[in-house]
């Protein structure tokens, strides 16, 4: 069913530019669903994503929940891992060195359960070597304030947002929760302190049970939902931060195909990123790049930038101008 | 004349043109009531996704087989689901739906039938009624124009000149008949020949709809049109279908037509046709995987 | 696959008591998927339900949005009906009469714009014969607050339920949305301000959009997802307004299946609402009831009330004890 | 030895005991490095319900062939739709995976297998390499000890003993065999022969493989068990397949093994036992709808 090319021969540039980032194509791979790179290195190239996101970092390594850890819904998923890591020390000496290898931009998502964990991670990952970015995972409980979510509050994510901004000079990605009233409140506050652009969503929150055994499904009971069944969320509330923000945002859930990430890249994400859909098919990434190139040659469009946020919301109504005198008929009739 | 829920079974599969298939299900309870132009709303697919049932015309409705046909084309993930299914195979099914088609009092007047691509489907058991109790001269006075993109996906049409009616072909690449839209051989054919139809029915795109719509406002020829809405329910309930109608009173207010109750077929004056909005294309499936 | 029964013949009781109502099971139909009931009659006995909740009604009939008002999304829809409604005045005169006539409780969900139209609401089916309860869906934005929905803040979502609990003797649902940050906080309120009971969840705000058009796939843009995508956050939020609250839960979104009624009511709900499964099976309602009365009576259980709230979270690690003996031999091993 | 991604062809499926079915792909590319006691991660349905692959032990590898069989029992939504499959569909696959197991460096001395249900699976194929370079006499020094909950559920276990080796069965009901626990058989058997197994392979419930890890420690008879766990990915990203593990240093600390790297084989002590959770039990699928 391929149709025939509109353009010249050369391929279509994917290439974007988020910030002080330029990448070659829009396609990353999302944190904590691609380990640490290696994972997949028996499936692809890192070298031909955009980015890669690392599993989430702590200062100190972390054991992660007790099992069961997943739970498959309709058309997703819920994980509650515990944000399990090696800990920033082991990431450095021992997960770092592979991925400086490959040609790849290397995002590196943190997170923390104080302020000064956030900042003390920043400040050992600034100026280090192979590193593009930040990503930081504000969707984590602040232990000093019983334990809510910094990024379900605009001043708690601003407050980690602006101490980790001073502690280094790398481009800062922050990564929204989409378990709040108004997204685009926690946006703003983010950018304002320094965040240089956004990525949303993570997972939201759920719960699934056992009738049988009458037991959670999770031994943590809550868990995160994500994959294809919260794209439609996901396409929210890129659409309501990208209302509230000019920075670059990064479209991130339920993204399975070529058709998903560019949903995303109409809405005006300037990049996505890919989770769940790893796990399905660890090539996947490469089949959205090659499924977005296929499109932009239909399409008749040389570069991704034209597409991105090229969503059209006015009303079109094809028949009104030469309808106008349909009214009087139907008047008659 | 009861909706009822029923689990067909599928009796037979073809593909009878270019990505277009003919199904045959076996449901006694909707075959007996069904009327030409009413729908069934048809499981596609066993599972939470694709979720939704999906709406289609009767094809045939042969009651005393306790059969139903329908044809349809593969436009997107559900039918193409429904294209994988084969004899034996059941599949849960709500009918029958809407409101059909009347036909005409007296039968001795010029009928057209105006089709536009998968548009032919529920007009073939309409010509089966039109024809049913006609004399063979009689048949000539229905006129059949049928009009698709390419050869290809035109639907054989000796099956219809075999009923004895009149068979006008379009094709938008002139691969088969009258090169254009079909809308534009209508209005030649009857602009030349000056017989000029009492009735008009039509089913198939919006554009095509619209322009009959036209003509037969302009020309004051009593036309029932048959069209399409997104659907969940098909029984009056999502209240999903709309379409907008004008408003008894007040042209300024908004006022909706809901097509699974007051239609699929409606004439041409019950659309507000300027307030309609131009839908999201039909995507080309998989595509881009 | 039938399992022979553990109990006696009669039938196990699924009658439920949901604060003043006494329902004779708890499987009702959710507001908006089952029209005015008559639409069903066709295909079910509405007298066989626990109960009915009709189309929100608002004071003066609505229109709705412009098509396109749906969408399919991975085993989910968006719907943007925008809350199409005959007005109360039809309501009574056309809609009531049909369902005083069968055998089953009418709950009437009401929605305004304003303070005053849900009062105004109130009073009019105050005491009117048929009606068991009313559903006040807060969902609805606030015009004299700029258009925030009252469900979203605490405050504004009890000055609603206040207002209406002066105005009628009738039994008050009030029924939340997933939209927010915190849901228990607006349970609290809710029924603090006197709301007899809550039904949670209304839909989860959702967009979608298509790339060949580059148009959304609504005309509203934004609508609400429903369907077994959202089941495992309609889970988390049932879960979590259970911990808040002590009155009686009508638990919603994504039941499809016996299985998945039954998962709410073993984290606590009392009685639950089935919405989007209504258009895939007009029967489905009686389905999930016959699957309970079998659950129960493979279960051994005799009264659905046995298995509200039975959750159990506790962990339990089924070879600790005997095991104790385990660890030293393994640290010989 | 590296993982692949692999488009494989249903070759053969067929249903070998109640609701077990043996299923055989082509996949030349995972058939040739694969190893007894490794999986694969398998799609079982095309679209995004159910989402996530399922995985399977080898049964049988057939690298000559280009050729595997898995062996599974359908517990659910997953496998019932794998079992719908049929020869000429193809469904993707990612393999090998995890560690497999270890053969015995020598091959005179007693080996023992223990598989409670579909934990035989994983055995055919090492009892099959166990016995391949070895002489008929020496064959009998291997021991199959095969429970299951009734004879319906038991793969005939001529498959077993024509490869010369000994087999001893049990059923919970006595339908067939011992009746108990294929541990309590087991134990039995070993006590009264008075051999002791040089070594044991196990795969079945947990409980199962709790007392032959039991056993296993307290005997000081080295041991290869094949767990299973909920996985997302199968490769080693998701970290979701994660099972309780003695921590090396401080026994209050929490410290996790993942089933698809560090296994799916793993000895007797290097599960932390006591700190294993119980999980929600197997759903009886469709059961009330
Ligand atoms: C009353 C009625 C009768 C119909 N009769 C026939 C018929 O006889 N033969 C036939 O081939 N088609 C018929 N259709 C259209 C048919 O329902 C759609 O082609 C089908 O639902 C597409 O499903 P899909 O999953 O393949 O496509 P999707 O992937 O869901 O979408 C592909 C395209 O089809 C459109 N579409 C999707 N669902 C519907 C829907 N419920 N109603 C209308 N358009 C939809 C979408 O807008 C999209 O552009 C009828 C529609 C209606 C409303
Ligand atoms: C390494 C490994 C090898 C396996 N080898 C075999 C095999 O050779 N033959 C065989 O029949 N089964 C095997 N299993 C188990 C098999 O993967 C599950 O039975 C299957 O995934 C169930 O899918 P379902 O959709 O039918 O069940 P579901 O409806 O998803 O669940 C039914 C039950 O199966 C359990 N289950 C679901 N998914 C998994 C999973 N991914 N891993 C483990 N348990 C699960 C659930 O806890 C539940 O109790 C293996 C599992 C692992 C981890
Ligand atoms: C198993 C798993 C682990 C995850 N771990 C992290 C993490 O460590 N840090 C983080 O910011 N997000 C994490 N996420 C969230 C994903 O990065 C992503 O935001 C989310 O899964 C939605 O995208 P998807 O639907 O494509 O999976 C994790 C998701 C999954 C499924
Ligand atoms: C088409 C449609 C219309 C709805 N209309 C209303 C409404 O008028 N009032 C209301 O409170 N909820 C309305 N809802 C929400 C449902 O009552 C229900 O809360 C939601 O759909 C989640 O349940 P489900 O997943 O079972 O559909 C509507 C839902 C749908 C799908
Ligand atoms: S499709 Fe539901 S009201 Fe028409
Ligand atoms: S299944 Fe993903 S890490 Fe093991």
């Amino acid at each position: 069913m391929d149709q025939a090319s509109k353009t010249t021969d050369h391929p279509p540039d994917l290439s974007v530019q988020l910030g002080p980032l330029h990448l070659k194509n829009p396609v990353m791979v999302a944190s904590g669903t691609c380990g640490y790179g290696e994972e997949y290195a028996d499936f692809l190239e890192l070298g031909q994503l955009g980015a890669v996101v690392v599993k989430g970092i702590s200062l100190r390594p972390r054991p992660g929940n007790p099992p069961p850890r997943l739970v498959e819904t309709p058309s997703g998923m819920i994980n509650a891992i515990g944000l399990e890591n090696v800990g920033v020390a082991a990431f450095l000496t021992e997960k770092l060195p592979y991925l400086r290898t490959q040609q790849v931009p290397v995002i590196v998502n943190i997170l923390g359960n104080t302020v000064e964990e956030y900042v003390e991670l920043a400040t050992r990952l600034d100026g280090v070597d192979g590193i593009a970015a930040l990503e930081i995972n504000i969707s984590c409980p602040n232990v000093k304030k019983g334990g809510v979510l910094f990024g379900t509050n605009p001043e708690a994510a601003a407050g980690v947002v602006r101490a980790v901004r001073r502690a280094t000079a790398l481009p800062l990605i922050t990564k929204l929760t989409p378990n709040v009233t108004d997204i685009r409140a926690i946006a703003r506050a983010a950018v304002d302190a320094g965040s240089d652009m956004l990525s949303c969503i993570n997972t939201v929150a759920a719960v699934a049970v056992d009738i049988f055994s009458r037991r959670p499904k999770l031994a943590n009971i809550v868990g995160g939902l994500s994959g294809p069944a919260i794209k439609p969320i996901a396409l929210r509330c890129t659409y309501e931060v990208l209302q509230a923000v000019q920075c670059p945002v990064i479209g991130i859930g339920g993204i399975m195909t070529a058709t998903d990430a560019l949903e995303f890249l109409l809405v005006g994400a300037r990049a996505i990123q890919v989770g769940t859909a790893n796990f399905i098919n660890p090539r996947v990434t490469l089949e959205i790049i090659k499924g977005m190139e296929r499109f932009l040659r239909v399409e008749g469009l040389e570069n991704i930038g034209d597409f991105i946020g090229a969503l059209d919301t006015r009303c079109v109504f094809p028949f009104a101008e030469e309808a106008c005198d349909l009214e009087t008929m139907m008047s008659k009739e | 004349m009861a909706m009822v829920q029923d689990d067909a079974r599928v009796v037979d599969q073809q593909e009878v043109a270019e990505r277009t298939f003919r199904l045959r299900l076996r449901s006694e309870r909707i075959a007996v009531t069904a009327r030409a132009g009413q729908f069934v709303m048809l499981q596609v697919h066993h599972g939470t996704d694709p979720l939704l049932k999906r709406p289609f015309s009767f094809h045939r409705i042969m009651p005393e087989e306790g059969l139903i046909e329908i044809l349809y084309r593969v436009v997107g993930r559900g039918t193409w689901c429904l294209s994988q299914c084969s004899p034996g195979n059941h599949l849960k099914i709500v009918g029958p739906l809407g409101n059909g088609f009347t036909l005409p009092e007296k039968d001795d007047r010029t009928v057209v039938l105006i089709a536009g691509g998968i548009g032919i489907a529920p007009l073939h058991e309409l010509m089966v009624q039109l024809t049913s109790n006609l004399q063979a001269d009689k048949r000539h006075a229905i006129h059949l124009f049928y009009g698709a993109r390419t050869a290809a996906e035109l639907i054989p049409t000796h099956l219809y000149s075999r009923l004895g009616i009149m068979v006008h072909c379009s094709t938008d690449d002139g691969s088969s008949g009258y090169q254009g839209y079909v809308t534009q051989l209508f209005e030649l054919m009857v602009n030349q020949e000056r017989h000029r139809p009492a009735l008009l029915y039509a089913c198939g795109p919006l554009v095509m709809l619209y322009h009959v719509a036209r003509w037969s406002l302009a020309q004051n020829v009593p036309s029932q049109l048959s069209l399409e809405s997104l659907m969940a329910c098909g029984i009056g309930a999502c209240l999903g279908c709309a379409l907008p109608a004008p408003h008894p009173d007040d042209p300024m207010t908004d006022s909706y037509l809901h097509v699974c109750k007051d239609g699929p077929i409606f004439k041409a004056g019950s659309i507000a046709w300027t307030k309609l909005q131009r839908q999201p294309t039909t995507p080309q499936i998989y595509l881009y995987n």
